[in-house]
């Protein structure tokens, strides 16, 4: 049973599943009609990854997320409508729709930005930390990043300075099973959560479909980094449903493993906590929600060209 | 797509990038090939099809997200005999391999007093829209770098016949190709021991009024330029210097010499790159000779943008290659 | 040492940083110090002594060899609202800070809207004997990156009040200090208000006959070769540029235009370096008034070499300064 | 007992573990004398892991090493000469007199390097490794470095790669409890040896005054390594009892701790296993080879100017 001190009731917690899955799909098709300028990578599959991680965090903890973090975004509380703006090209967007899904940042909400570098948030989200340990505040920085990341030199970097000095920083390492075109076989030796142990603090692994399993090794890590014990690295075990980016035939993949995760779908799992009355008017709302925010979006003028910066 | 008699075909630019690849490694199995995803999928952008299938998996590695020891793999694999030819995908990644670059690769020769046969491939430029972390252009920082050769393709032949030589080479060489053009066309020679010489200068077009030195995607752009320039009356030179360490000084010398106007059009932004470099070469060399201040025409000094009119606004297009023409030959 | 009555101190170039450092800590408790060895030992070479037993473990911390991640510590902390002052403790470690000092901190207001008051500190030139990986002058690549303040002070003085205003500025800003300089003295306002602004030059030696604008080592040769050239009746022009980006080119162009001739003089080589950007930017910018082709003084386009004399041999000298015055002058 | 096979005949290890430390000596008293260009960095007390390790070497293996690598030089083999003319700045040493201490190389004998970098040589070493399997050669490539290195990027990169393809590599950490002026414990959360694991690859701890028990333990990685099972890394204990440079006060050593690590000094072990005879002969046969290498630098022309490169 989950602690239901630890994930936000059914509703809501189905809302933001959904409103991360929703969002995408249909960032998806205004793709697909040529709206949105730049690549689009998606997190079909991942979305119980930032809901469930961010269900442990506060306004005031900040997180730094990737080139796949359109869900860490929403569920950081990002606004629906600038984000929408951003990634269709609009004025009205988080920096005026001049950089798209690569580059949305929201200071103000905890999100110091999604990043085109793989793991290029490593050492940022560290600093992060340090700031806050330094402040004598007690939020933390959460690191989003995929198990192609545990490659970079920023990872091993980052792991022995918070360990080091104690940082209050969690390392959420989102296996999806690929990086780019490749599994994860070709990019990581042994298990990523081990790496913890060779520093000295807690790794885990949890099932990513499990949304509750999420929050509640988030919830344990981040309670650490609050009491000043450290940092905690949690590996979870993830699924990209869709391609590396929208256009991508994803041949690459396994299409019984790809359905076996579609079967144990995190976002139908939270519907199906529900009532069918309390399912559908989530889903209108979300529908409703997300409407809006691309008709708005579209009613805005495009990215000024008199504004490069 | 046929071969034409006389033994030249239309390529794409990644043809001719793939094309090289295929032959050296057929000609010579010290060359191996390196990068994320370059092996199995054929690279990201379909660069590298085909080469693991041909050559196997021992001559053509999938690497994992490791920028800096993917150029160590090159150096060392160099040291101990091979050819290599790693791949960093974009010229924004290479910051993460600086190290391995300059301070060990660039270095190699001066501390062992060996040759280094290491070919590094990347791509750069604001031709995709891929924002201000993949579309960055800093080649002027390698070609800085005592102990580097840089070239930069603009087209489907040199990106052939540039890396051929960049992989016959015996000291570390930067082959930055330009992402824009993946699916431009040149008439470019199937023929294996076609090379385009490092160090060399193509002269593009002749004229006598003016030279611009265009690099990359504005090669194309300055030719269309020159000859709305010519309809106009007024004669460009289109240098295209293609290796830009060492750059290929007298050519540029010469023709500035002779136009006494210079132009150089990038879409890397003005400040410390190649356009200065040129242009202070002109003003060095030329001083007697120049009729006219020279003139950079560079993207602003701005971060990349996503939009594709963004992207525009920010480079030189040919209306503004032909104003700058026809400014600075006071027609 | 005793303070003058006008509160001016002779300084050394290092104790200029320190100074600067425990007033700006002592000023504002969001400032902190990160680096290597910058805490219990004071710093490799001394320069950051007594800010520890100052200021305490928590605001200044000896880090582990992460180049990298020190540059991210110092953005990161800067974002929830620091005012870090990170070390990269010679130019030559900034190549595995790259991605976070060009991709991520040079970006951070474009990309977020926010300032993001970040300053890095680093060494470069080759006034020790420390080879070819530890005396490198690349400054022009950070002067090439949209978004990035890169300062090179040349003195004391200019290290005490680039560096405060540096730690003052909501922007990042690079510092590159110059290690041959670190016991070289000039006098300093002691005064915790004094500052240098950014991104204006100072004119050192004022002339009529020729420009010469210089850095770091070479600051302080070409105001000794201004000094014998007035001997022999040339009047030559010293400016320090201080801040390289944003260059101040009102204070360079206004120069050249008066004087007509211009010589720059660095530890850097020349291709594709802050001479070629100012030689270009005279080039444009004064073109009907220059009288002579600009020259560039540099150091040899090679390596750097350890033993003294060598790194001598490399570098413009008083008498190469003294003898390129001459002959753009033509005297 | 040691394994005969594993290590040189007493007199020759003794010979191996002497020129190291005089070598390093005597280049002191030249740089005291201001004969040396640029800063020095020693590696006294240090020597059993040059001569250990490269105990299980062939000349056809390939090392990469550090800013403090004299006794890896002159243990794989490198001409005791030219490394002195190097040092002392003269025409005939490796590269002219123009480089000195922190860039020395032999290809010839396999040393690809000395290094101004820390962690510089991890990728490189790696490439080596990566080159030698390639041309199915059953040589090794052995990467030497400080345990202030493992803090860098480039280590995670290296050990990552080496395990996932198998490389034929030896990760040799020497820990000799500082990085410059700082302890190791500034600088490595947990333990280093440990950090293979992580990775699926063995990683051992070996006493460092003990050279038999480096021999072993490298024999062993070597071993694994030539039969195509990957990588090791051994994690060396020693102690520097030289500072940081020459001329490194070293005030933050404590000096019990030193001392006990004279008491057990590999070189004056060496020394004691023979009679005292054998050892005298040794000790001359060292103190003239080295007099003659100074003389013949010293007689050498200065680094030339006119060759700058
Ligand atoms: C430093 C760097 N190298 C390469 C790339 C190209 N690239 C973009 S996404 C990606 C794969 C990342 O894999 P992973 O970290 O698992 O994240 P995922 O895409 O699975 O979310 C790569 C190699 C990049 N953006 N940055
Ligand atoms: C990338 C880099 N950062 C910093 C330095 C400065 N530096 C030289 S030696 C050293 C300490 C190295 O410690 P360790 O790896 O333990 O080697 P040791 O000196 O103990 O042999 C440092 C920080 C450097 N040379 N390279
Ligand atoms: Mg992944
Ligand atoms: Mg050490």
């Amino acid at each position: 049973m989950p602690d239901d001190d630890r994930t936000p009731p059914p509703a809501d917690l189905y809302r933001q599943l959904l409103l991360c899955r929703r969002f995408e799909e249909v960032v998806a098709e205004q793709y697909r009609e040529g709206r949105v300028p730049g690549p689009l990578h998606l997190a079909l599959g991942q979305e119980a990854t930032a809901v469930g991680v961010c269900a442990a965090l506060r306004r005031t903890d900040v997180i730094t997320s990737t080139h796949r973090g359109h869900h860490h975004c929403l569920a950081k509380g990002a606004d629906v409508d600038r984000m929408m703006a951003e990634l269709l090209g609009r004025r009205t967007g988080y920096s005026g729709g001049r950089n798209g899904s690569m580059h949305i940042a929201d200071p103000d909400v905890g999100l110091l930005g999604t990043n085109g570098i793989v793991g290029g948030g490593l050492p940022i989200a560290t600093g992060a930390a340090f700031g806050l340990q330094v402040q004598g505040r007690d939020d933390v920085a959460v690191c989003f990043f995929g198990e192609g990341a545990t490659a970079t030199g920023n990872f091993g970097e980052a792991l022995n300075i918070a360990a080091l000095w104690a940082l209050p920083i969690v390392f959420v390492c989102e296996n999806n099973r690929f990086a780019e075109l490749t599994p994860s076989s070709t990019h990581v030796a042994g298990e990523v959560w081990q790496r913890a142990e060779a520093y000295g603090f807690p790794g885990v692994r949890v099932d990513g479909s499990d949304v509750h399993a999420v929050a509640d090794a988030t919830h344990d890590a981040v309670a650490r980094a609050r009491a000043g014990d450290g940092p905690t690295l949690v590996e979870v075990m993830t699924y990209r449903l869709s391609g590396h980016y929208v256009g991508d035939p994803a041949t690459y993949r396994d299409e019984a493993e790809a359905q076996a995760w579609r079967d144990r779908d995190a976002v139908a799992r939270a519907r199906a906590a529900l009532t069918g009355t309390e399912a559908a008017a989530v889903d209108d709302e979300i529908e409703e929600l997300l409407a809006t925010a691309v008709d708005r979006a579209l009613a805005a003028p495009t990215a000024d060209p008199e504004e490069l910066g | 797509m046929t071969t034409t008699v006389d033994g030249v075909r239309s390529l794409k630019y990644w043809q001719g990038v793939n094309q090289a690849l295929h032959q050296e490694m057929d000609r010579d199995e010290r060359v191996v090939l390196v990068g994320e995803d370059v092996g199995g999928p054929g690279g990201p952008y379909g660069v590298t099809r085909n080469l693991r299938a041909t050559f196997g998996p021992n001559r053509v590695r999938d690497t994992p997200i490791s920028e800096s020891t993917i150029a160590g793999l090159g150096i060392g694999a160099a040291a101990v005999g091979l050819r290599p030819v790693v791949e960093l995908m974009f010229f924004d990644f290479c910051m993460l391999a600086m190290d391995q670059i300059v301070n060990q690769a660039a270095k190699y020769r001066y501390f062992t007093g060996r040759s280094l046969p290491l070919t590094i491939r990347t791509m750069s430029g604001s031709g995709g829209s891929y924002g201000a972390q993949h579309c960055q252009s800093f080649e002027a920082w390698f070609a800085a770098v005592p102990g580097l050769t840089v070239v930069m393709p603009s087209n489907a032949r040199d990106a052939k016949g540039l890396l051929k030589s960049a992989i016959r080479s015996d000291d570390p060489t930067l082959v930055i190709e330009t992402f824009g053009l993946l699916t431009a066309r040149r008439d470019t020679p199937v023929d294996e021991d076609f090379l385009v010489p490092l160090g060399v200068a193509e002269t593009r077009r002749s004229g006598d009024d003016v030279t611009v030195v265009a690099t990359g995607r504005m090669v194309d752009r300055s030719l269309e330029a020159a000859e709305r320039a010519a309809a106009g009356g007024v004669s460009v030179e289109v240098i295209d210097p293609r290796t830009i360490a060492p750059l290929d000084r007298t050519a540029i010398v010469e023709s500035v010499s002779r136009t006494g106007r210079l132009v150089v059009v990038q879409e890397a932004s003005a400040p410390f790159s190649l356009a200065a470099e040129v242009c202070a070469l002109a003003a060095e060399e030329c001083f007697d000779r120049l009729r006219a201040a020279p003139v950079r025409l560079c993207a602003d000094f701005v971060n990349v943008p996503t939009p594709q009119d963004l992207i525009e606004a920010r480079v030189p297009g040919v209306d503004d290659i032909l104003a700058a023409v026809t400014r600075v030959t006071g027609r």
